[in-house]
């Protein structure tokens, strides 16, 4: 697999997630909408809007540095090779040899990191207070992403991200062991955190007390201002990718044959669509959390990793 | 030959004693030729050295009233470094300014007499002989603790005298204990007690006896020797005389003590049993000194003292490593030499402090590399010396005293040992540190002056640095002929 | 043939060094500097030309002076792979720091003695390359504190600063207890072999093994107390962030980048080497320990306010990650599982060298900074990448590096530290596992909060705009410093690439060493990484490639596509026209919400005093001021007690000397009584 | 004729320990400087006893610079010293009489004990005044200890030199000649310093009192 057919492969999973990620959004959106008895803007509002950032002119602050401008690219970018790695429909991939879960962390890392310096730069105060409660809440999911990752590494024998979903393929009543349904919750409540999703953050608002992704990026406009926000997106498709792919691995096309990609194509949007559903009905449910309470909610999450990481061991 | 050497060794120091009492101490061309006599005195005792590296002189069996082997050799060149050092930077040597030509008479008079005495006890062949030369340091010392007469030097003197005589006279009751030994054994009455002869007798002498006569021996030695808790004359004095004089006294009057002390040992050592009584007794004297002047250190106020308690210190760990076997000895032997260079050197500049400072107090001197920067450097690296750090040479001996305990199997107690060097290492730290740091008082002139007095200090450092880094082979050698001859 | 190098190559190291302290007798001030930029340079050069020497070929180095100090056991001098490893180390940092140094000691003439600062400086650097290379007891500890009391001085330059004074204090009682500590383990050592005095390293290896099991518990606990002291390990790390900021600049960059390794150095010598490793709990212990210092360090490293004491908890938080990849090192070893502990080891050793580099670079930016504001606290800094470009980017560099992000060096290192525990914990007992886990949660904790960290660090420094005169009026750096930070920024992501040749370096020194295998199991297919289990592989190069073709494609694509204009305007200040430095996130503002969440650890003292209220109402208030302190606690709790306890027999003993010679006299009397009883009962 | 011997022995040192017990007992310096000129002659008397008995001329050289120095010259400086600084009571001592004197009983027991590996080595007929000799230096120390003024305490000191001038002629009937002078020449200019010492004391304190003595501390 390890040709230039599965690198194209390759791309074109990372090509496609990249042209999902704005529907998902536009889907979790119009369900939350729908939820709260609004009609909400249509599923593909979201394309519209990178359209129209794109054709903008950009207003760069008076005291940002390159910095500011670099940042969108590193962020953009580095989610990308993020989507890169996870197997949207294929796996193993030739990239997994590359890089694996945790220099996945490191890659979604570089982002955060990118983007805080791109707050800090104009020195507006929303910047540097969006930068350091996303640093704040970056660092402190950290420890709980190790842990449910090394429960999935563990249970695979291999950090390998194709190779974990490959073993999941292998053995199907994996998907349900305990190891792996604690990793994934711990995980879940991470992804809530690093993709700024209620109730840790809420993507929906611009009041300053609460806000935290959009004060971070509130000085960006036009393009720059697009990419930051295709990069969020994307980022949460790779969380819902990885949650789906990596622990329900089902479906999963493990050779290049035409038949299998087309139904794992299908069933990787299946779960996607589920897995934004259930997201947006869980947004719904819950109320945003103090800046505060946001560390206890990782701590639950670490401890799930840890649970995970003991049942993985103990069990086997 | 070695008459000659003895000759020249002491002949300087006693023309200049001469000189000075005749009333014709206090002139420049008598200033020149005191240093020049010191410096042929220096070179005597070098040539000492060479020749103890040979063997001892006489021979063991002859009854002469001088005998210097390696380890007279060793102490009695230390004295006349140390000795011609001090007097020529002194009042009324080469560039001592601002003493009265009373003071300066005085000086010169009791402080050549003083390194006279103390050569003598190094050399003198006779235990009883030597005793009577180390009473007589006390004297000849005690009178210029006062040189400039204040209440506090009074009292130190009479401190000094005191406690300094009551432990000599110990020391003597130890010696006719021990020569009482020696003539019941031998049947030998008015036998000369030399130390061949009670070297060649111990193994036959009454072990309880010479245990006895050793412990009035240590008390009244160690009290020389400043071990603690008969110490306690050595902080007032040591503060109050003037600082060459702390030299001598810190520098080399100890190192006189320890050698009536180590050669006692090495006679109790040879009677059944003697050695583990010696060793367990100096263990004992060596920790609680070690740990009396450390322990001093902490929270000391004034600089002269600071210098005089790292000296007990310094005396506790010699006292220690004499109870830590033949490799002991050594490290102890050596450490003995490389404190001589590094306390006088220390107390020297700790004068030229106080005369620009104008006080005693750690508190009141501020911003020393600053104000005086060759002096502060200097103080600091005999300060730094004195905290045992390379490239010094007490780093060595301290290094080679410890392994010694180690490896002698006083595991415990050297590890007490160090902990409490530790202790006193910060001490002296934190102090010097103020010293040297920050900025200095007002009204107090900044700027060096008289930067040729500091050669000998220069000298010093230049010394303990090639102690610490090479540990020259003639030292070496002549050290390890002392540890033979103990064991002889 | 390539042998015959290592003498001239020795001394020729030995001659830059003694030239960079020749400055001391220069006749002016310019020569002084010269001669610490050539003197650093070509030892360093020579240095690193050794130890390539004996790390690439089987070249060693032995130079024996057994007359020279002959009583302690001689001058011994053998450079084996392990020391060169360190030896390369310090020279690598020694060239682009002498480079620095011609530059940035002139900030320093005619207030400070830069002669003085010349002669310790070389001193330093040859004491720490003595320490690689010493072979036997007295020339490893000699050179050891030799290299305390150089670098002691070094910290004192600003010997009229009061901080300067209490941190180089701190600095030399530390460093002295680890000193006695060591010398201890040493003697201990020295007590199984038949001729304990010699005490060569050599010896000492041989005789190890048959010392009873407590012996070496009691070595290797000293050892730890000596390595670690120097390391900076918690809790002996009270020094470092003291020492380090007081330093000059270039000095901090060497001790935080270098002279700490050597405590890791000392360690694997001794525990490693010498001991030849030893029962689970010592690697267990290494564990917690490096555990606690990562997290200590990071946690203070955040809320510091001032860049080099920020740099400085860094170091003691990278020492305890690369003692958590030794302590597993250890582990593995005494669990009978040599290729596990021989990739742990390695990835500590690698993040060993990259920190080295980054941190380097870091102080080194952080001294331009002071250099050209003449401040180092944060809150008063910003703006300064329009001012200093350069420094700004070694900043970044080093920052990015040691946040770990790809493609960096700290990312590879810290990567192949994740993947060294996992071994462990999938193969171990229990309690193992769970330690290990618990590990990996440390690590991973660190990370994060060292890169939020590191965007405080380089954010609030170098962006938005000044918050001081001296922040906005600052000036790039002269070009001597530059390049030293140049050489080491750009050694960030080089190291990165050359990840493959640098690992195989190190397992090759580590081969060998104790129960490691001997032929040192390849970590790598091609230029990917490979753990020896086979659990993970990555490669740097091709991470780095894609990363940057990702990210150049995302941007020619966006230039190719939308080519609309950029304007220049105001930030947005919710209406508010003209935005002033005051509205900007601070240093402490910035780590306000983690010293929250940490409050239990850090047990801050705040303080909020209402200043002037309006007579109309007691809530019409017109100004606040809010103040808030950390004081480590470790201070308070571990070291206070034990200086007030020896103050306090201090005063006891001091009441020995009352000033009585009626009880001076006394004294004598009853150790006369008491040493007769003795004889008497003897 | 040993027994004799032996007999004067024990009662010369018994003397001379006596005259300590009369010192200890007094209060008046002139007192503590008869006791101590009479103690210094006894001693005198059984150095030369010892000569007599033991057959070694030598020793008669001691005893009569004994009494010159001990017995006639350093009392009379002493005296002159008391006139001088006008101190003529031993005031307020440490201890009180009767308790200095059960702890002087108590140091010569100790003596005693301490002392038993001499009497082992009984040879020669003098050593049973041995234990009396470190008696007195007990005392003579115990004297030191407990004075309040520095005149006592160098009374006390030149009692301690005669205890051990005690023993030198009791164990061993006297170290050789030579060293002898040497320890008369050192007893000598050590009182001379002391008394200097002394001069000085009065003249920068105004009195004698060790009290005063005690600005230098820690």
């Amino acid at each position: 697999m390890f040709n230039t057919l599965g690198v194209v492969v390759e791309i074109a999973q990372a090509l496609l997630a990249l042209a999902v990620a704005p529907l998902l959004v536009g889907l979790i959106r119009w369900v939350k909408a729908r939820l709260q008895n609004r009609r909400g803007a249509p599923v593909w509002q979201p394309y519209a809007e990178l359209r129209k950032l794109f054709g903008k002119d950009t207003i760069v602050s008076s005291n940002a540095s390159w910095i500011f401008r670099a940042a969108p690219f590193v962020v953009f970018g580095s989610t990308v090779v993020v989507a890169l790695l996870v197997p949207v429909f294929v796996t193993p991939l030739p990239f997994n040899q590359v890089a694996d879960l945790f220099a996945l962390v490191y890659l979604l890392l570089l982002g955060t990191f990118a983007l805080a310096l791109g707050g800090l730069d104009p020195g507006s105060a929303f910047g540097g207070m969006g930068a350091s409660r996303e640093m704040t809440i970056a660092s402190l999911s950290e420890p709980a992403i190790a842990l449910a990752m090394l429960s999935l590494a563990l249970g695979a024998g291999s950090t390998n991200l194709g190779e974990i979903a490959a073993r999941t393929i292998a053995h199907p009543t994996d998907a349900l062991s305990p190891g792996h349904i604690l990793a994934f919750a711990a995980l879940f409540i991470v992804m809530l955190a690093e993709t700024g999703r209620l109730p840790v953050d809420n993507p929906a608002t611009h009041l300053e007390l609460t806000m935290i992704h959009e004060a971070m990026v509130l000085e960006y406009s036009g393009p720059a201002l697009a990419l930051v926000e295709w990069a969020s997106w994307l980022k949460l498709t790779v969380f819902l990718t990885l949650a789906a792919n990596l622990f329900v691995p089902w479906g999963l096309a493990t050779s290049l044959a035409a038949g299998a990609i087309a139904m794992a194509v299908a069933a990787t949007v299946a779960k996607l669509v589920v897995l934004a559903i259930g997201l947006a009905v869980f947004e719904t449910r819950v109320a945003k959390l103090r800046l505060f309470r946001v560390p206890e909610l990782l701590a639950v999450s670490f401890v799930l990793g840890l649970l995970a990481v003991t049942s993985s061991f103990s069990l086997r | 030959m070695d008459t000659l050497l003895l000759w020249a060794l002491a002949g300087p120091f006693a023309i200049s004693a001469a000189l000075a009492a005749a009333g014709v101490g206090d002139h420049r061309v008598v200033g020149w030729i005191g240093a020049v006599g010191r410096a042929i005195a220096v070179a005597a005792a070098a040539g000492f050295w060479m020749r103890a590296m040979g063997g001892a002189w006489p021979a063991p069996d002859a009854n002469g009233l001088f005998r210097v082997d390696a380890l007279s050799a060793l102490v009695a060149g230390c004295v006349a470094l140390v000795g011609a050092m001090s007097m020529t930077l002194g009042p009324g040597g080469l560039w001592a300014e601002g003493d009265s030509p009373a003071a300066r008479r005085t000086f010169q008079a009791y402080g050549n007499l003083f390194v006279l005495a103390m050569l003598l006890a190094v050399t003198v062949n006779n235990v009883a002989l030597m005793w009577v030369a180390v009473e007589a340091t006390t004297i000849t010392s005690a009178l210029l603790v006062p040189l400039h007469r204040s209440k506090a030097s009074v009292e130190a003197s009479w401190k000094y005298l005191l406690i300094g005589s009551v432990g000599i006279a110990l020391a003597f009751a130890g010696t006719v204990l021990a020569y009482f030994d020696l003539v019941t054994i031998t049947g030998q009455r008015q036998a000369p007690a030399t130390w061949a002869l009670l070297m060649h007798a111990a193994p036959t002498l009454d072990p309880g006896l010479l245990r006895l006569a050793f412990v009035f021996l240590l008390v009244g030695y160690g009290t020389k020797a400043g071990l603690a808790p008969m110490h306690t004359w050595l902080p007032d004095a040591h503060s109050e005389a003037p600082a060459p004089l702390s030299a001598m006294m810190s520098g080399v009057l100890l190192a006189v003590a320890q050698y009536a002390i180590l050669r006692w040992k090495a006679v109790v050592d040879l009677s059944p049993g003697g050695a583990a009584f010696t060793s367990q007794v100096l263990l004992a004297v060596g920790l609680l000194s070690v740990a009396v002047g450390a322990l001093s250190l902490v929270r000391q106020q004034s600089y002269k003292r600071l210098l005089a308690y790292s000296s007990v210190e310094h005396s506790g760990l010699v006292c220690l490593g004499l109870a830590f076997g033949p490799a002991g000895v050594f490290a102890s032997v050596l450490h003995m030499m490389n404190h001589a260079l590094a306390k006088s050197a220390s107390f020297l500049l700790s004068g030229r402090i106080l005369s620009r400072y104008g006080t005693t107090d750690v508190s009141g001197v501020t911003g020393l590399a600053r104000t005086m920067p060759a002096t502060g450097a200097l103080f600091a690296v005999g300060v730094l010396a004195l905290m045992g750090l390379p490239p010094f040479g007490l780093f060595v001996s301290e290094f080679l005293l410890f392994r010694a305990g180690f490896l002698s199997g006083h595991i415990w107690e050297t590890a007490a040992a160090l902990a409490l060097a530790g202790i006193g290492f910060v001490g002296l730290a934190s102090h010097a540190m103020g010293m040297l740091c920050g900025a200095g008082p007002a009204g107090v002139e900044v700027g060096e002056r008289g930067r040729w007095a500091l050669t000998p200090i220069v000298a010093c450092a230049l010394a303990l640095i090639a102690l610490g880094l090479m540990l020259p082979q003639f030292v070496g050698s002549l050290i390890g002929r002392i540890v033979e001859g103990m064991a002889a | 043939m390539t042998a015959a190098f290592a003498l001239p190559l020795f001394w020729l190291m030995v001659a830059g060094y003694a030239i960079a302290s020749a400055g001391l007798v220069m006749p002016t001030r310019r020569l002084v500097r010269m001669a610490v930029a050539i003197g650093s340079v070509a030892g360093g050069a020579g240095g690193l030309a050794l130890a390539c020497l004996v790390l690439w070929t089987d070249a060693s180095l032995t130079i024996e002076a057994p007359a020279v100090l002959a009583a302690a056991g001689g001058w011994l001098v053998h450079l084996d792979r392990l020391g060169a490893l360190f030896l390369a180390l310090v020279s690598g940092v020694a060239i682009p720091v002498g480079l620095y140094a011609i530059a940035y000691m002139r900030s320093y003439e005619g207030r400070y003695s830069t002669r003085w600062m010349a002669f310790t400086f070389g001193a330093f650097l040859l004491s720490m390359s003595l320490v690689t290379v010493a072979a036997n007891a007295v020339t490893f500890l000699l050179c050891w504190e030799l290299m305390a009391v150089s670098s002691f001085f070094l910290v004192v330059t600003e010997h009229d600063r009061q901080a300067s004074v209490d941190a180089g204090l701190w600095y030399l009682a530390m460093t002295h207890a680890g000193l006695l500590a060591l010398m201890a383990a040493f003697f201990l050592l020295g007590s199984g072999s038949a001729d304990g005095s010699g005490a060569t390293f050599a010896a000492l290896r041989s005789s190890a093994g048959l010392l009873p099991s407590e012996t070496r518990a009691a070595i290797f606990l000293l050892a730890l107390l000596g390595c670690g002291s120097k390391a900076g390990m918690v809790p002996f790390h009270v020094w470092l962030p003291r020492a380090h900021p007081a330093a000059p600049s270039h000095v901090s960059a060497l001790m935080s980048a270098v002279m700490v390794k050597l405590g890791i150095y000392g360690l694997l010598r001794i525990g490693l080497d010498l001991l030849g490793g030893g029962p689970a709990w010592w690697g267990t212990l290494l564990i917690i320990l490096g555990a606690a210092s990562a997290l200590t360090g990071v946690l203070y490293a955040l809320v510091a306010d001032d860049l080099k004491e920020l740099l400085a908890y860094s170091t003691v938080e990278n020492v305890g990650l690369v003692l958590l990849g030794v302590g597993a090192g250890f582990l593995f070893l005494s669990l009978g599982q040599p290729e596990a502990a021989m990739l742990a080891l390695s990835a500590a050793l690698l993040h060993l060298i990259n920190h080295a580099a980054f941190k380097g670079a870091l102080f080194l930016s952080a001294g331009s900074i002071v250099h050209a504001t003449g401040t180092r606290d944060i809150n008063l800094l910003g703006g300064l990448i329009t001012r200093m470009p350069w420094t700004a980017t070694t900043l970044l560099a080093g920052s990015m590096s040691i946040a770990a992000l790809p493609p960096l060096n700290g990312f590879v290192s810290e990567w192949l530290l994740f993947q060294s525990f996992l071994p462990g914990v999938a193969s171990s007992r229990a309690s193992i596992a769970g330690l290990l886990t618990l590990g990996v949660g440390a690590l991973a904790l660190t990370g994060g909060l060292a890169a939020a960290t590191f965007v405080k660090a380089f954010g609030v420094t170098c962006l938005a705009i000044p918050r001081s005169p001296g922040a906005a009026h600052a000036h790039e750096s002269p070009g001597p410093m530059l390049a030293g930070m140049a050489l080491l920024a750009a050694a960030c992501p080089l190291l990165a690439l050359a990840t493959i040749p640098t690992l195989t370096t190190i397992t090759g020194a580590l081969a060998g060493v104790a129960g490691l295998p001997s032929i040192a199991p390849a970590l790598h297919v091609g230029v990917t990484l490979r753990t020896p289990t086979g659990m993970a592989t990555m490669s740097p190069v091709a991470v780095a490639m894609v990363l940057v073709a990702v990210v150049a494609g995302t941007w020619i694509v966006l230039r190719l596509i939308a080519r609309r204009p950029v304007h220049v305007g105001d930030t947005w200040g919710c209406g508010r026209i003209g935005q002033s430095p005051r509205m900007e996130y601070t240093s402490t503002a910035f780590a306000e919400p983690l010293r929250r969440v940490f409050d239990q650890l850090y047990r801050p003292v705040d303080d909020t005093a209402v200043g002037v209220v309006r007579p109309e109402s007691p809530y019409y208030i017109e100004s606040m001021t809010y103040q808030t302190t950390i004081h480590p606690w470790f201070q308070r709790v571990l070291y206070e007690p034990v200086v007030q306890g020896v103050e306090r027999v201090a005063t006891w003993t001091r009441a020995l000397q009352s000033g009585s010679v009626n009880a001076y006299v006394g004294y004598i009397v009853f150790v006369l009584v008491i040493l007769l009883a003795w004889v008497i009962g003897f | 004729m040993d027994k004799l011997f032996s007999e004067v022995a024990v009662l010369g040192a018994s003397g001379v320990l006596l005259c300590a017990i009369l010192l200890v007992w007094r209060h008046h310096i002139d007192g503590y400087i008869t006791a101590f000129k009479w103690q210094s002659n006894v001693l005198a008397a059984l150095t030369a006893a010892v000569a007599y008995f033991g057959d070694d001329r030598d020793l008669y050289w001691v005893a009569a610079l004994m009494v010159a120095v001990k017995g006639v010259a350093i009392p009379r400086l002493l005296t002159r010293l008391a006139a001088r600084v006008g101190q003529h009571r031993e005031s307020s001592p440490l201890v009180s009489t009767a308790a200095s004197l059960v702890i002087c009983g108590l140091l010569i027991l100790l003596a005693y004990t301490a002392a038993r590996p001499l009497q082992a080595m009984a040879a020669a007929p003098t050593h049973g005044g041995i234990p009396l000799a470190i008696g007195l230096m007990f005392v003579s120390l115990f004297v030191i200890v407990s004075s309040k003024k520095a005149i006592s305490q160098v009374i006390g000191f030149l009692m301690l030199e005669n205890a051990i001038a005690l023993l030198a002629v009791l164990a061993t009937y006297g170290v050789p000649l030579v060293v002898e002078l040497g320890v008369f020449l050192d007893a000598l200019m050590g009182f001379l310093v002391m008394q200097i010492v002394l001069y000085d004391i009065h003249d920068t304190f105004n009195t004698l009192d060790v009290d005063a003595l005690s600005r230098l501390k820690h």
